[in-house]
């Protein structure tokens, strides 16, 4: 097993941990975007080191991220739509949704 | 002018205050970007034919397009399209914001026919009745699939969702009868949701309003309260039971056991639907949820029925209540 | 000795791996959007019951998803490994490696298919039917367990193709004994199985992390 | 020498061939007749409006129709039709390769779009779904028609355009030929990866929504189910994030072919190279952000709107580029009129005039007046027949002679063109007119108001057809009595044309070095 493998692993199982710990803290607001984020941290690691995206010609790394930021922007504007809808006007029965 | 460009591109009679905004864009957008298309299709022929081919073995300037000239023509087109954006979505803005003082008219439609319910109580199918000059507000929604609430002369559309409620307001300009389309494709009967809105001017419209008293909404909330039970636990003449009384209840502040909340509709609709979210000091989190129980008529009914009775003067009459069950065990208050 | 064959209309290898390479990045690129819309109705329908998607992650717990979480973690490295003994010739650890990889996958799915087995027991049943949902009436409790089934599901999907193709390899390395000429073919299934771990660092937070700290 | 056409002609050495020219022609007859049957659909919808009330058919029927005529026209017969059958068919040869980089994947793309079609036709047979093409929840999961063989069968062809997609990609990126710069890869070329770009990233979007929707109809899990707290707004995000992008999977291959016929036909080096290829990347990435103004009106929050009505007016920059560019390539050309060029003309004028009205669509207030009416409807057959099928058809004049090795007649090719040009105009320009006379669409009784308009537009309509139908008789007649072609009918610089008509099984005899651009008309031929 090469080094650098090890020393993958080790930082992928550390993230782990630490997104188990946060898990336990009421963060409110911030909690969905900081645990996104640490996966978003293992998702790189994977790619870049198991996935040797660091070696890997530039036609690939386009792919990639052109299929992120596809990804980001589909759920990005989609939640943009749905945060910022005015409150239902009057009634709300049937718990009518905004 | 107006009426000249309204001929030719066949657009429907400008019924409400926005449809002239509307039509002035309409006008300017088509007029530039038709200028253009055929400005470019006049090139292209004028090329063809000024350079068509005489010889065979002749060879073409390499002529290359200098990067100034691209910048200038993509600079100058986006900056015209964003100029039609801006002033377009100014008026987006104002078609969706309803001006405080309109007259609030419940839409519901449901497969293949629309239904209006007025504050007053009046209810009525496909025809809505609505005062000239005034802004009316509407607060739609479906009983089953996706429909949209179109008036091709008020140059409004607005989708009407089942589950969720959506608005839409015009002023109509002059009297009249205007035909209300269903613009979301919504099965067989798509075509035949016709509806028509009647606009009448002042006199006639208090007039209606007044004939049409059928029953108000207050009234037909008092019947969905007996119906529904909710006369067993609250009064409607102030006096305290299980729950608080409707009397003296709208518009005042409530204390909760967790701070204090403005009884308005919000607040009202939230204690139907989460009893036990909003619950007023002093008295035990008994009340069951309505939610799914009560469709929105309903609701508006029982809103109505408080609103009603927000000045603390005698019951309505006829009314007679349970008696009062002995004082459930209530924990103490904390 | 196992050599690879050279397709007809490529010129030499190298371009003809990087063909494949890249050929599988982009399905692969296809295979996340798959995701996008599922995880865009997620984060939808979060925002539209934030209490209830809360008690839904509160509901699931912490302890099998962590599992889960570390024993796909587990299997991305076995994949690496393997790989990377192979470039060594090192056929026999790196059939080992890519077994190890093929069992993790299988302990997921049994994980899985115990949570699954759980909800089912507790009357839980994508598209809001079973008991549980008599007692918990608010509307967004059928959406946030049919989004769960569903996106788990999927994943589950694509754990199983991982798996096979995993088993694939080491049968095929067991047999063919091909050493560094075969680490290009090794190295594709590979991807395919750290791109389904990848997805599913996403998917542990969102159904079994997020609940407001509870 | 023998030709692809050549020896082994038997049907199972077409059906299971992996040659790309034959990949190439099988879709190209499959998608031909996807198009004669999404167009028969359209005449008979077109007769049913000639009178307000029901004409041949009720109203159930028309909804079926309609939907149909949606479904085979979008994904059986547009989204294929130019990359799946020209693009599988030049692209190599341009590239100076012998085949596609994966070619027993192409030939499983062909029969994944088999499988596809004939179980979305099963659907039709069965009774067909009266859903219209956009599926729209909750009627969609509601509906008691056969609205799941299409769901499915849509679901199996988004496979197939994704590998499609997939193999165009990597041929272009690994197989171009020696010394072959990224400057010198014909524009075709640049629109077809553009467009495979978007199918491999926008087409698993659809591929979803569609198989959640199935799963709400046929089981009930109520993804989208408003009583049980769902939001129908959600599948209308995820459906138009795919169905926007792929109204530029069915414009750009068109672009692309535009592009090569205005160079070869004017004979002279495009006006910027660049400008095109780049603005192809434009619109594939712009492409992605402006999905939402299809919703201005269907409750999505005014934040959104704002947003995605600002966004739209980018991609328009990006075509505006394009047809400035190809009109300046004209000016001080060498121009010969011939059918591909007529053809172009259509698009020119048919393509600029439909784009304009698509961005005063994107002005947010004039939505809400035309949204869902006859303008919309005019708008985007503006761009597709208008757009992309004037492109097929010029392609398919284009490159006839390299297909087949036979010269079509061109009299009857620029006689059909106007009467193509003459026929579509009179079809959808009165229906601009019905749609802001305010006639919402999918409409099956009308007011008697717009009747006038409806039977000029149904009179264009047969016009169009028969245009179609002549085009079919003339191509096929040159099939058999047909003189010739040689090697370069039209004198053009392009790599395709460098090897002989029909093409031999491996493109090019020997491996092909380009050493010169394929527009440099400013040199003499062989330079």
């Amino acid at each position: 097993m090469s080094r650098t493998l090890l020393a993958v692993a080790a930082a992928l199982f550390l993230l782990v941990l630490a997104a188990w710990l946060l898990s336990h803290v009421d963060l409110g607001g911030w909690a969905v975007p900081l645990a996104l984020s640490i996966s978003g941290a293992k998702a790189f690691l994977i790619a870049w080191y198991f996935m040797e995206l660091h070696e890997a010609r530039t036609s690939v790394r386009a792919s990639v991220v052109a299929a992120i930021l596809l990804f980001v922007l589909l759920v990005g504007l989609t939640a943009v739509d749905v945060g910022t809808r005015a409150p239902p006007p009057l009634l709300s029965p049937a718990g009518a949704l905004r | 002018m107006n009426e000249l460009f309204r001929r030719i591109l066949w657009l429907p009679v400008q019924g409400s205050t926005v449809a002239g905004e509307v039509d002035a864009l309409h006008y300017a957008v088509i007029t530039i970007t038709m200028i253009g298309a055929t400005g470019v299709f006049a090139a292209a022929l004028y090329f063809t034919w000024r350079y068509r081919r005489t010889d065979e073995a002749a060879l073409t300037p390499p002529i290359r397009a200098p990067l100034l000239l691209e910048l200038a023509v993509v600079g100058g087109l986006l900056c015209l399209f964003l100029l039609f954006w801006r002033v377009g979505f100014q008026q987006y803005l104002r078609l969706q914001s309803p001006p405080a003082d309109a007259i609030e008219i419940y839409v519901t439609g449901k497969q293949w026919m629309w239904k209006f319910a007025y504050p007053g109580g009046q209810r009525t199918n496909a025809r809505l009745v609505v005062p000239a000059g005034r802004p009316v507000k509407l607060i739609m929604t479906s009983r089953d699939v996706i429909h949209s609430f179109y008036v091709p002369a008020f140059r409004i559309k607005q989708d009407v969702l089942p589950g969720r409620y959506t608005t839409a307001w015009f002023e109509v300009v002059r009297p009249g009868v205007y035909p209300l389309f269903c613009a979301e494709y919504c099965g067989t009967g798509h075509s035949e949701m016709e509806a028509e809105v009647v606009a009448l001017s002042g006199a006639d419209w208090e007039a209606w309003i007044a004939g049409a008293e059928e029953e108000s909404m207050a009234a037909q909330g008092l019947e969905v309260a007996a119906r529904r039970g909710c006369l067993s636990c609250h009064t409607l003449d102030g006096q305290r039971h299980v729950g608080p009384s409707f009397r003296g209840l709208y518009g005042g502040v409530r204390q909760l056991i967790d701070g204090e909340a403005i009884a308005d509709e919000a607040y009202l609709t939230r204690s139907m639907m989460e009893p036990a979210a909003q619950v007023v000091a002093g008295y035990a989190p008994v009340m069951p949820t309505y939610l799914g129980q009560l469709d929105a008529g309903e609701v508006a009914a029982l809103v109505e029925l408080i609103k009603s009775l927000r000045h603390p003067n005698p019951p309505p009459p006829g009314v007679d209540y349970p008696p009062i069950a002995p004082a459930a065990p209530t924990e103490a208050a904390p | 000795m196992y050599a690879p064959r050279l397709e007809e209309h490529f010129d030499e290898l190298p371009k003809q791996r990087h063909a494949a390479r890249l050929g599988v990045w982009i399905f692969l690129a296809s295979e996340l959007l798959l995701f996008a819309g599922l995880f865009a109705l997620y984060f939808g329908y979060r925002l539209h019951y934030p209490e209830v998607f809360i008690e839904g992650v509160v509901h699931n717990g912490r302890g099998l998803g962590t599992l889960n979480t570390c024993l796909l973690l587990l299997g991305s490295v076995a994949a690496a490994a393997g790989v990377g003994e192979l470039r060594r010739d090192r056929d026999g650890r790196a059939r080992i490696l890519f077994a190890l990889g093929t069992l993790l996958a299988l302990a997921f799915l049994g994980v899985k298919g115990t949570e699954y087995a759980r909800h089912f027991h507790e009357g839980i049943a994508p598209g809001g039917s079973g008991a549980f949902f008599a007692a918990h009436r608010e509307p967004g409790w059928p959406v946030f367990f049919t989004l769960y089934f569903a996106m788990t599901g999927l994943h589950a999907i694509h754990v199983v193709i991982g798996m096979l193709l995993l088993g694939a390899v080491a049968v095929w390395i067991g047999r063919r004994r091909p050493g560094r000429a075969g680490a290009h073919r090794a190295e594709l299934a590979a991807l395919y199985w750290h791109f389904v771990d990848a997805v599913w660092v996403f998917l542990w937070p969102m159904f079994y992390l997020l609940g407001g700290g509870r | 020498m023998s030709s692809y056409l050549g020896p082994p002609t038997t049907i199972r050495s077409w059906l299971f061939s992996t040659d790309h020219k034959r990949i190439g022609v099988m879709f190209l007859v499959a998608t031909t007749v996807m198009l004669a049957l999404g167009g028969v659909l359209a005449l008979l919808l077109r007769i049913e409006h000639l009178t307000p009330g029901p004409t041949i058919m009720q109203a159930a029927t028309y909804n079926r129709v309609f939907t149909l005529h949606g479904v085979i026209m979008v994904w059986l017969f547009m989204i294929p039709s130019i990359p799946a059958a020209f693009g599988n068919f030049v692209l190599p040869i341009m590239l100076g390769a012998r085949d596609v980089a994966f070619p027993r994947l192409n030939l499983a793309s062909f029969w994944i779009y088999v499988a596809g079609s004939l179980v979305t036709l099963a659907g039709v047979v069965a009774s067909g779904a009266d859903t219209g093409w956009t599926f729209y929840v909750p009627y969609a999961a509601e509906t008691f028609t056969e609205v799941m063989p299409i769901l499915v069968g849509v679901f199996i062809l988004g496979w197939s355009t994704i590998l499609t997609g997939i193999n165009f990609i990597v041929t272009t990126h690994t197989l171009r030929a020696e010394g072959m710069r990224w400057r010198e890869v014909p524009l075709f070329v640049w629109a077809l990866y553009g467009t495979s770009v978007i199918q491999v990233l926008a087409t698993p979007v659809l591929a979803m929504v569609l198989l959640l929707v199935a799963f709400d109809h046929g089981l009930g899990w109520g993804f989208f189910d408003p009583a049980r707290g769902g939001d129908v707004v959600l599948f209308q995000h995820l459906f138009w994030f795919y169905s926007h992008p792929a109204v530029y999977i069915m414009i750009l291959p068109a672009m692309g072919v535009v592009s090569e016929v205005v160079c070869t036909f004017a004979r002279k080096v495009p006006l910027s190279y660049v400008a095109i290829a780049a603005s192809t990347f434009g619109i594939a990435f712009v492409g992605f952000l402006t999905w939402g103004h299809h919703m201005f009106v269907a409750g999505m929050s005014i934040v959104d709107a704002g947003i995605f009505g600002a966004l739209s007016m980018f991609v328009a920059i990006f075509s505006a580029i394009k047809v400035f560019t190809w009109v300046g390539t004209l000016y001080r050309g060498s121009i010969s009129f011939r059918t591909p060029l007529a053809y172009v003309f259509v698009f020119l004028f048919l393509f600029v005039f439909g784009g304009m009205t698509g961005v005063a669509v994107a002005s947010t207030s004039l939505d809400v007046h035309w949204h869902d009416t006859y303008f919309v409807v005019a708008h985007f057959h503006f761009i597709m027949v208008g757009g992309t099928l004037t492109a097929w058809l010029a392609a398919l004049h284009y490159w006839w002679p390299k297909i087949t090795g036979r010269r079509y007649a061109e009299k009857w090719g620029l006689v059909t063109c106007t009467l193509t040009f003459l026929g579509f105009f009179t079809t959808f320009f009165p229906q601009f007119l019905l749609g802001n006379g305010g006639m919402p669409r999918r409409y099956y009784l009308y007011d008697e108001t717009y009747q006038a308009l409806h039977v000029l537009s149904t009179a264009g309509s047969w016009a169009l057809g028969s245009a179609f139908a002549i085009t079919l008789v003339y191509l096929a007649w040159s099939l058999v009595y047909g003189e010739r072609a040689e090697g370069n009918p039209w004198g053009s610089r392009s790599y395709e044309w460098l090897t002989s008509s029909p093409p031999p099984p491996h493109n090019f005899d020997g491996t092909p070095v380009f050493r010169h651009s394929p527009y440099d008309y400013h040199l003499p031929p062989g330079s």
